[in-house]
């Protein structure tokens, strides 16, 4: 029904008395996560939204055995909340915060690698399972529903867009990952698609992508190996080469990263490319039948 | 942010790289001075464009005498719509060989990434794959001495260079790491009397990282309004369309510039007014927009940090004060959509809810407004 | 027939050129040791003793698919050697500069053990296995004999006293390994026992220790799982506390590294103890029997 | 190399590490101004001897002519075999808990460990293990704040001291690491006012690491003679006894005190002449084992890289030119065996190739001479 994020995922959240972490506490709550600790040093015995709160991760993992966590730090502190996840055994770590030093992302994804743990971000907005009834992030709970459609996505206002017309369209997903719009994140198009392949839930993806870096070419190939239908978006045509567009990693550089060269790709393997976001939901239901 | 040619030098010299004789020119008489204390020079200007050379950003001075006179050409001028300020004076090299070296991160690796070509002088995408050597780091162990022994082995370095190459590798890996750098490239790195100078640099740091680098200098290459939407803290771009746009998320912010390109419109700017900025920043970016007299505004957002209520408040906010006299076309859907649609249908103001039809009616307006 | 290193290792000698590598590059030859190749940056074609050169070490284990390595260069390069080493797939590495800084070493150990890769030393005098009729060391090629008893030595000379003692006695060797004389080396006494346990031609052990340090004493317990005769020396009831006795190692601090505690730990866990060294030989013969 | 007190809180303090007011005291005038500048005062004895409190090498003064007083009594005493020459007076501080911070490497693990306790101001081998928290750091990570905070938190601190004690672990951290120190311990750590100061500090340097620390203050500790071979670049001990001992390698040195107190004798001091040392070296160390004028002499060589007969050419050297006035007893086997055998019997030496009867002569020989 899900990949990466199911209802036994037992969850904590670090930076839980920030407004920020008590806000988003609330509405994963909401939405049906298992929220079982929270950490903000200094403050451990607290209470936010019913969730207990630690000093540390460790006394966390210890007392609830957390084996996801979700970070809500400034990101000056981020590298830091994440290295303690990781060496206390998280396996599951979604990074929320936007401007991380790219040397730092370097450093948390590397480790990450090395003991086997999944990282989701930096500057994403999360990842959600609707049949799960469980959330990590920070997207609005009401424009899911559980169904057959996996999305990864990039970007995280355009990925609620795209899964809003899907709900609307009676697509359900049964996951939808933002992997986050950093030049380095945790996540590749290949490392999330390799886990809906698995699911045997999950009938077709959506690819949301966009300018800069060639993520969207590597997977190409890979679709092959899918073997599930696949629909892909990507913003930024209308983008000047040089520019950085918001994202720290949306930028064409000295000719690279344009989309023409990632929609060949994705068509040549097979992928059904819409150039406008509006189009996505009728495409699946039509590479769906 | 990229930095200067002399900022990018600078670093490198600090770092124990051996750069040419050079020094800043901000007056005429800096050029004559400059001349006659290092010889015959490059006057460059210290300007963020690609092809400065091509455009006339370098030019050379055998004297005092014309290195004033070069100079007083020179600052003042117009480089592909940058003034020309500052110039770099630097001593004229007799260059042996050109080779190529940079330290980058590679997204798809996740890796620091160092590239080496004994094909220097050229950009390095124009290089041919199997005259480039690339070496992945590993991030846990960094770079010792003996990753560059293996490159410069790899590029069939021998002697004295080969040795002077390996120590380059490591130093500009410290920068790369140090100074958290995206790119720090030497091209070309010269062969001078045997010995490797840093002919020209690259440097561009991590803005993400400024915070932990009080010392560098901040340059801005934004016009004056991307400086300042900046300085609220959204991320801007000017384009050269006549829609001006505001969206939530960058994601949304690109397929809405594609939406109006889509129909046949050409949009003004980017403009992320963030994942949940709230009522100030918001209107203060819209006055912006307004502030750039476009034929038309597209306001699009997907509500989900972001109120709608609280745009549509931002939005009524600038219509009461400066006033919005081009036409406005917003969207507005998600986390109190009822909300904010009511309060702007109070003011007058219809709200689209498909993102299609907003932009489709953007760009009808604005071509009536020709 | 030996532990660690055999007539199939195929070793390379990093600082090939300079007086130490070029001399014991050439005893090793004299012992039979598989030398196929040696680093020295921008000597590369020469050739020392037969042995050709090269700039690195990837260059020489692409040539000679050398899978060991000894380090001989001044101690500030060897954390850098032993690196080049372990990065480019060396296996076995036996370091024997002194002097090496312990941070370093102990990054070089932490590194080693997580590719998988086996240091000996540093400050040692290296690992021989007669009847291999090979060695990575810097030990006199005479004084050793094939047979079944393993030494493992914390320290250079006084080993070679007691492996001469050993051969003068009839009572040849199948491996002996100089873990190192400071304070962080890449072996321990159990790691070492360990490898003479699997071996079935090793008969019984010798170990030789000193003063500083708990080493004695963390391996006592494991004496039992060895499951073979054991006879120790250590050195040191003569020095004073406080006192650093040549090696970085070998001082007994704040009342800790005495020889009491050792000979007593080691002694209740069944290992024959000596008091001087020219005991070991007849107590070997004594528990053999 | 252990630094004293005083340079061991200098680095903590260029770390951002609290330390109490203090200054150098090196004259009585000094003492006074001290406690005029600083208040009360303890001041204390720059020594490198445990125990220095008890011995009296710790006195505090009230006033400046008390401190000027203390100073003058202190300067130029004897603390245990050292003198005084230098105090460092520090503020008194009105304690309201000592805790215990440390990092060192630990052998076994082959990490750095972190050790903290509550129970600070005693030595840490005085202090219950249940009341002490340890903690291994991964030397590919390194000490991130949290790890600081996990430390904080195993000990049961709360606000203020809980976030100071999480920074300060990182900060002694950097300390241990940068430094490359073989101790760093500060004990007690007191809480004064509500915040964390460090009363008093251990600073032990690796030796080996000295070459890439320009900057660190050299302190031998060891007796005039022990620097004296110290310079020649061979480890050497001072000891008690009659018998002076030269041997190769740091554990047949080991083994030769062994073994003359073995037989009843006395060794007067460690030397490793080091495993391939030349005749030089060795002849200028012998000539120091000469000058303490020992009851007899001891040279055990077993040679491996050390070559036999240039040991031989050494002890000869000596004897041909200092002398050698006392009972010189030799045992030599190895390389070259047979022709340093030679040479000393061809100079009235008679070499013993077993070390049991070399230490058992050597003994007797000394015992006659008293």
């Amino acid at each position: 029904m899900s990949i990466l994020l199911t209802q036994d995922t037992r969850i904590i959240v670090q930076g839980i008395t920030g407004n920020q972490g008590r806000f988003h506490t609330r509405q994963m709550l909401a939405f049906g996560s298992r929220v079982v600790g929270g950490i903000s040093p200094t403050k451990s015995g607290q209470m936010v939204e019913g969730v207990p709160v630690f000093d540390t991760v460790r006394q966390a993992v210890d007392a609830t055995k957390a084996d996801a966590s979700i970070v809500f730090v400034p990101a000056p502190y981020a590298k830091d909340a994440a290295f303690e996840a990781l060496e206390n055994g998280i396996r599951l770590l979604v990074m929320i915060p936007e401007h991380i030093p790219v040397q730092d992302s370097i450093d948390i994804v590397a480790r990450a690698k090395a003991l086997g743990a999944t990282v989701i971000g930096p500057n994403t907005f999360g990842i959600i399972s609707p049949g799960e009834h469980t959330k990590m992030g920070i997207m609005p709970n009401h424009i899911y529903q559980p169904g057959p459609i996996g999305v990864v996505a990039r970007s995280g206002t355009l990925s609620y867009e795209i899964a809003f017309s899907l709900t609307n369209a009676q697509l359900g997903q049964s996951t939808v990952v933002g992997m986050g719009g950093d030049p380095v994140v945790g996540q590749t198009f290949i490392t999330v698609l390799e886990h809906f392949r698995q699911d045997p839930d999950t009938k077709a993806v959506v690819m949301v992508g966009e300018i800069g870096g060639s993520a969207e070419e590597e997977a190409a190939e890979y679709l092959e190996t899918l073997g599930k239908p696949v629909v892909a978006y990507l913003a930024g045509r209308a983008a000047p080469a040089g520019k950085r567009m918001g994202h720290a990693g949306a930028i064409i550089e000295r000719g690279r990263g344009t989309l023409e060269s990632k929609e060949q790709a994705l068509r040549a393997h097979g992928a059904e490319v819409v150039t406008m976001p509006w189009q996505v939901a009728e495409a699946v239901r039509s590479v769906m039948s | 942010m990229k930095q200067y040619e002399y900022l990018a030098k600078g670093t490198l010299k600090a770092y124990g790289i051996p750069i040419p004789p050079g020094q800043l020119v901000r007056t005429p008489e800096d050029g004559a001075e400059a001349v006659a204390t290092i010889g015959p020079a490059a006057l460059k200007a210290q300007v963020l464009v690609g092809g400065r050379g091509k455009a006339g950003g370098i030019r050379f001075a055998q004297t005092p005498e014309e290195g004033r006179r070069v100079a007083q050409d020179m600052l003042g001028m117009d480089l592909k719509g940058y003034t020309v300020e500052l110039l770099y004076a630097e001593s004229k090299l007799a260059i042996e060989r050109e080779l190529y070296i940079s330290v980058t991160t590679d997204r798809n690796a996740k890796k620091p990434l160092v590239m080496a070509s004994l094909a220097g002088g050229m950009e390095i995408e124009d290089v041919a794959d199997d005259q480039i050597v690339k070496a992945y780091v590993d991030p846990a162990v960094g770079v010792l001495p003996y990753f560059g022994r293996e490159v410069a082995a790899a590029l069939g370095l021998e002697g004295t260079i080969f040795k002077e190459f390996a120590d380059l590798v490591v130093k500009l890996y410290q920068i790369y790491r140090e100074k958290d750098a995206e790119l720090v490239e030497i091209n070309p790195l010269a062969v001078v009397d045997g010995h490797l100078v840093a002919a020209d640099a690259r440097l561009n740091l991590d803005d993400s990282a400024l915070y932990r680098h009080k010392d560098v200098t901040v340059v801005d290459e934004g016009s004056a309004l991307e400086r300042k939407v900046h300085e609220i803290g959204l991320a801007y771009v000017e384009l050269d369309g006549d829609i001006a746009v505001m969206a939530n998320g960058a994601g949304m912010a690109m397929a809405t510039l594609d939406a109006i390109q889509h129909f046949g419109g050409r949009p003004a700017n980017f403009l992320d007014a963030g994942g949940g900025a709230s009522v100030g920043p918001t209107a203060e970016a819209l006055g912006v927009l307004v502030s750039m007299h476009p034929k038309a505004i597209l306001v699009n957002i997907f509500g989900g940090i972001t109120r709608c209520d609280d745009v549509a408040s931002a939005i009524l906010q600038v219509k009461q004060t400066t006033g919005i006299p081009v036409p406005l076309v917003v969207r507005l859907v998600g986390t109190n959509e009822k909300e904010g649609v009511a309060l702007l249908k109070a003011a007058g103001i219809e709200a689209y809810s498909e993102m299609a039809e907003a932009a489709e009616q953007a760009v009808r307006l604005a071509k009536e407004a020709m």
